[in-house]
């Protein structure tokens, strides 16, 4: 292992990362790392640097440009037992790998009727805000939860990056892991990661106490939430942030439980609206909580275009303080 | 057929610097050579039986006949080691159960599926490999070394070079063996497979069943080059050609890849030439004979590999002529032939399977949600 | 055009489809048919048979078994202002070709500022209850619900296949369409088809009226909903069946005034459960006809699980008739 | 670097029968000659400018420099029809404003884009082709012949397949020139759409610009074979091997494929051998210094293109010694170039380019959910 950045001083989410990954790496040498430039470069925002120093090149592997091939060697690998970190250079290129994703590894456990399980993670940079335009900014996390047997996390602390990570690394599934590579380097975000530390899969974060609404997010829109929440403090209206870290599996208590409580519920994610996962989550919300609801649900999310490249074009299409911070205010004036 | 070693194929030559002075065949032992027959009987039977089942309506599903394309299974199964791994596809189903077979037909430790297995399969059991979850030839296994496909052509090409890739990294000295059609070689993930496969030098034989036909599509219409083995020069990996309806033929080209794969040389790509005797699946049977001419079905299943086989045999003096002429299903179409055209041991074998498919439960309903997640268990 | 067998005895769905393609590759010279076996076989289930003797090879061309490649020649074409036929011989294969769907074809438009349009149809037959397993019985229309840029339909009549059909091929965006292959050669829905008969995109059409629930649905379903309807009928419940037949554009006009009729929304599909369309229907309803709900808004759909081969598994995880008439009783005895 | 020409290059020649005996260089004029040193000059002031730009922080985005390999796009780019089509990708920048210059940099009505287009989609401006919705590299426009390109690496080789095939039913002779670098080739769309273009013999020519490196992936481990040129053997066409640092060998071989594709004889790939001057991306110079050998750098920019080319016109009798000396921007790095180390006319003409999207407005908000679907107009 690398000299440990964590556990004595204020890691960024990115370091964070590197080191959950370099820690299982090291603590299980059948595991390795797939992806594209993640070796001889260490990645082409850093997750994996001095990974391929430490571990040599065969474990920390460059990959031709081939995103299905790269998947399937890791379905190859992790059939055999090993965990495997895939790599996407930028999530946005996870399209190009899936049909192995939902079709192969996904299904493998169930295809062998509970005989062949896949450890691995495919993890990579998501998420818009930062000028990316249409292929390195997307959120697509909706087509996986959509395909049954994938589990699906995306952080948005340094510790819960690094705890996810070490969960979904050592899960016997394959684990889609979305890294909002926004608050990669983040500097306000920065913490001290506990020795040991662990957060597992299914279990959601209350950001923020409140008892007049509900916000569920996850990802970066987290920020943008708890600051419409702080706003809205000054109006009088205290609202409820969760933060779900982990949408498949989905923590519903956390969920329905803060629901029973405010009785008004916004939901926020930055994907694209129609099946995305903000609407299924108001669905099963509206199936299980129903006469809990003392407002109709509302949705802040991405609308439904590509992600755009230039600044006011971007921002008109995504999910923005302003517009949480609008929707609540209606939510609980409704 | 062209059958002939052309330019590609002559790299197995030239490579070893000289003609093989001994051939893989040259070392088998007449035992050996008819364990091969009654393999490629059993290879047939297995496909008619199934073929005369599915027709009286006892099974459901697509069957991707293997007949006349047997040798190719059974030439590149036999010289596998157990540790080696294979992963079939539709057309290969007797793959399953041929797989270490020489081991013994009913040693219960070796790899490879039982014939029950298999059968439990086809007849949509509980007690099929997969519990029955997707049909046919989309079953595998870890502990016997077979790959689980899905349906998208090829796509157990990449999934076979990760495999390959552990080996390497164990540096264990086994091998995969993949199957595809040729039309599946147009798949973007076969390139990159191979691809990946060559760079690393990974023990990947993949082997072409090229049957001429991809469903309704000829080969010239997937393929551009004249041979598929072709296709191993944009890799820089040796492009063998065997002849799929000669077991023997087919045997030497394997056996020639995999020694030189477990000698860390890197992958091979096996054209086995071969014909479709039927449809593409027996859905396809009436279909087929409209857009393929009959007198190319009848020249591409001229040489029955049983027939090729015996006759070679009996050259060989291993086997006399009455022996050979005893059961002759060669040349016949599945309705055509009776359990008399075959050995006892494999009519005997495959009831053996069938009745233990037959007397197998189906899985229950409540089966259908279980096992999407495996259990947090480290 | 070869003997047009619509428009004089009643056709199945499959002749349905097959006749509004030959109309419009003989009304459109510019128009081509790309796809595995679709020439000389005519198709996996003869949704093309003939038009290759009618059209040439040229126009109607045997691809290679590469999804990718197709589709991507398909987007060539579709720029060169033909409308292109781009069939998948299962539409579970579509997975092959994501990237090219997705990132490519979708977001032509958008991307060139509204100059480049793509005029093509992906077509493919889809769904469960045949046997097919976990590839050859996918309803995955949500993955490409969630891809802003793509129009999807799923018709469940011969009419409004043909219809939509020759809608989509003229339509100026890329469409995805879902042809249940279970209904294909269905006899009870034999239908003559009138001359000249269209379905616009984007209109739903009200299978059964009735005053106490709503059911909306599409595909398959739709009869076993309207078998579910009967059987309430005799409960003395009175359902209204809706068949979307377009996902999108969607009909919100048709589903939203059905629901401010009865306040009760059921909604069937047999896609998995998370994030696909049915959620997406529920969040919708609940944000713009939340007080006209009187009930928690109901769905019935796939367990998320892949679709099982066996029988007894395959249904099990199916919507059926009895799961519907059992959701809908439910629904209005709340 | 590699310039002979290998087993694969010489195809070209074997084709013919014989060597060329007269080359498409031998045909063109000095005036030609000369403009074609004008346009790597502007090649590469274009990138010198916008790499200046981009460090004062005026633009966003990446810059993926195309310096010191100007000569594959200027050499590719001379001898098309206004007629064909063209796909450039993140590295190719030039292109957009190269093609069909040479009716004439400021005739509005030739194809390709105006360097005032191109430079308001670098900075982002209502007037770029897309008005800004992708970045950079990702713009086309069908009446200009160009395909607009995803990030996703090989993802334009299909669609030009796509025109192609258009082509083809139009009996039109007309070309498309696909760019992409060599790590992209490994790509399984890559080997569909090659596939498919030589199956139909579609005339689809494909630039790989073998740069060396793939981000930080040496092109080793991208492609096994010896040249990147050698994947074409899997497809049985031409695979051509050009200097890109020779101007005038890249036309050579460009004009073999292109005259080639136009009488109907199918695709050719043209591997052009070259050295990637700076880092991945801008974002990349300094870690590029780290996985890159400083010696490794210093070689492959040895034969700066605009050197080279300039050496033989002065050889050649074109261009004085002085006149060559007179404008040197070669084998320095952008900081160090200035505005006098270029033709006055390039600079001119980039300065309108910059003056025109400085002076463009921003695309207002409301657009964001504009244009997702056409409308129905039929
Ligand atoms: C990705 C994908 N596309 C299409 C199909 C449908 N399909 C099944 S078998 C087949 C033809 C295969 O031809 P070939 O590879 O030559 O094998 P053969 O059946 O001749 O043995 C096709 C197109 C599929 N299974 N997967
Ligand atoms: C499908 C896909 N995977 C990964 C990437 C990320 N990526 C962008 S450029 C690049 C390297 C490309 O190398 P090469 O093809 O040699 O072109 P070069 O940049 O050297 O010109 C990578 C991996 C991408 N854009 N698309
Ligand atoms: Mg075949
Ligand atoms: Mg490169």
């Amino acid at each position: 292992m690398t000299a440990s950045a964590t556990q004595s001083q204020p890691v960024n989410m990115l370091t964070a990362i590197r080191q959950a990954i370099d820690e299982e790496m090291e603590r299980n040498p059948e595991m390795v790392c797939i992806g594209e430039d993640i070796g001889l470069l260490g990645g082409a925002f850093g997750a994996t640097e001095g990974l391929q120093d430490e571990y040599g090149s065969m474990r920390v592997l460059d990959a031709p440009i081939s995103e299905a091939g790269i998947v399937g060697a890791a379905i190859g690998l992790a059939m055999r037992g090993r965990p495997v970190m895939v790599e996407m250079q930028f999530i946005d290129f996870i399209s190009c790998g899936f049909d192995q994703i939902v079709n192969n590894a996904a299904t493998m456990f169930y295809r062998t009727g509970g005989k062949v399980n896949l450890p691995m993670v495919i993890r990579g940079p998501s998420g818009g805000y930062g000028g990316g335009g249409p292929y390195h900014s997307q959120q697509n996390e909706a087509w996986f939860l959509h395909s049954p047997g994938l589990k699906v996390v995306c952080p948005s602390t340094p510790s819960d990056a690094y705890g996810l990570m070490k969960a979904a690394i050592r899960d016997p599934n394959p684990v889609i892991f979305y890294e909002v590579k926004e608050l990669y380097r983040k500097r306000e975000i920065e913490e001290i990661i506990p020795e040991g530390h662990t957060v597992p899969l299914g279990k959601a974060s209350v950001r923020r106490e409140g008892s007049d609404c509900t916000i569920i997010t996850y990802g970066n829109p987290v920020y943008f939430c708890l600051e419409a929440a702080e706003r809205l403090a000054s109006e009088n209206v205290q609202a409820e942030v969760i933060d779900l870290r982990s949408l498949l599996p989905l923590d519903e208590e956390a969920v329905i439980g803060s629901i029973k409580k405010t009785n008004r519920v916004l939901v926020v994610n930055e994907a694209s609206r129609t099946c995305g996962f903000a609407g299924e989550l108001i669905a099963r919300v509206c199936e299980t909580a129903f006469e809990h609801l003392d407002a109709p649900p509302m949705r802040v999310t991405r609308e439904d275009t590509p992600v755009p490249w230039v600044k006011p074009l971007e921002l008109s299409v995504l999910p923005t303080t302003d517009k949480i911070y609008d929707a609540a205010l209606r939510l609980v004036r409704y | 057929m062209k059958t002939e070693r052309s330019a590609t194929a002559s790299h197995a030559e030239k490579e070893s610097g000289e003609p093989h002075q001994t051939r893989p065949r040259d070392l088998l032992q007449n035992a050996d050579l008819l364990e091969l027959l009654d393999q490629l009987y059993l290879a047939r039977y297995f496909d008619v039986r199934l073929i005369k089942e599915k027709r009286r309506g006892r099974l459901r599903g697509t069957l991707y006949s293997s007949h006349n394309q047997e040798a190719i299974l059974v030439g590149t199964l036999f010289g596998l080691r157990p540790d080696d791994w294979i992963s079939p596809v539709h057309r290969d189903m007797p793959a399953f159960f041929l797989k270490d077979i020489r081991a013994g037909w009913d040693n219960p430790s070796r790899m490879g599926m039982s014939i029950g297995e298999v059968c439990a399969q086809v007849w949509g059991k509980a007690t099929a490999p997969g519990r029955a979850r997707d049909n046919w030839s989309h079953i595998g296994d870890s502990s016997k070394g077979i790959i689980c496909s899905t349906s998208m052509l090829a796509g157990t090409i990449p999934v076979a070079a990760g495999i390959a890739y552990d080996f390497k990294l164990r540096n264990q000295d086994s091998v995969v063996l993949t199957y595809n059609g040729e039309g599946s070689t147009a798949q973007g993930v076969f390139h990159e497979a191979i691809n990946f496969a060559a760079i690393h030098k990974l023990p990947v034989i993949t082997i072409v069943e090229n049957n001429q036909w991809a469903y309704g599509t000829p080969v010239e219409l997937e393929c551009p080059t004249k041979d598929v083995a072709d296709r191993a020069k944009g890799y820089d990996i040796p492009g063998l050609i065997a002849d799929g309806q000669d077991v023997l033929d087919v045997y030497d080209n394997t056996m020639w890849a995999v020694e030189r794969a477990r000698a860390g040389k890197g992958p091979s790509i096996i054209e086995c030439k071969t014909f479709r005797a039927y449809g593409h699946g027996d859905h396809d049977d009436d279909r087929a004979a409209k857009y393929r001419p009959e007198d190319e079905v009848g020249e591409g299943r001229r040489r029955d590999p049983l027939a090729v086989f015996k006759q070679e045999l009996v050259k060989r003096g291993v086997l006399s002529q009455d022996d050979a002429s005893k059961y002759s299903p060669e040349f016949k179409n599945a309705a055509e032939t009776t359990d008399e055209d075959f050995p006892a041991r494999v009519v005997e074998y495959m009831k053996q399977g069938v009745e233990f498919a037959i007397s197998s439960p189906l899985p229950d309903a409540s089966e259908g949600t279980m096992w999407v997640f495996a259990e947090e268990n480290r």
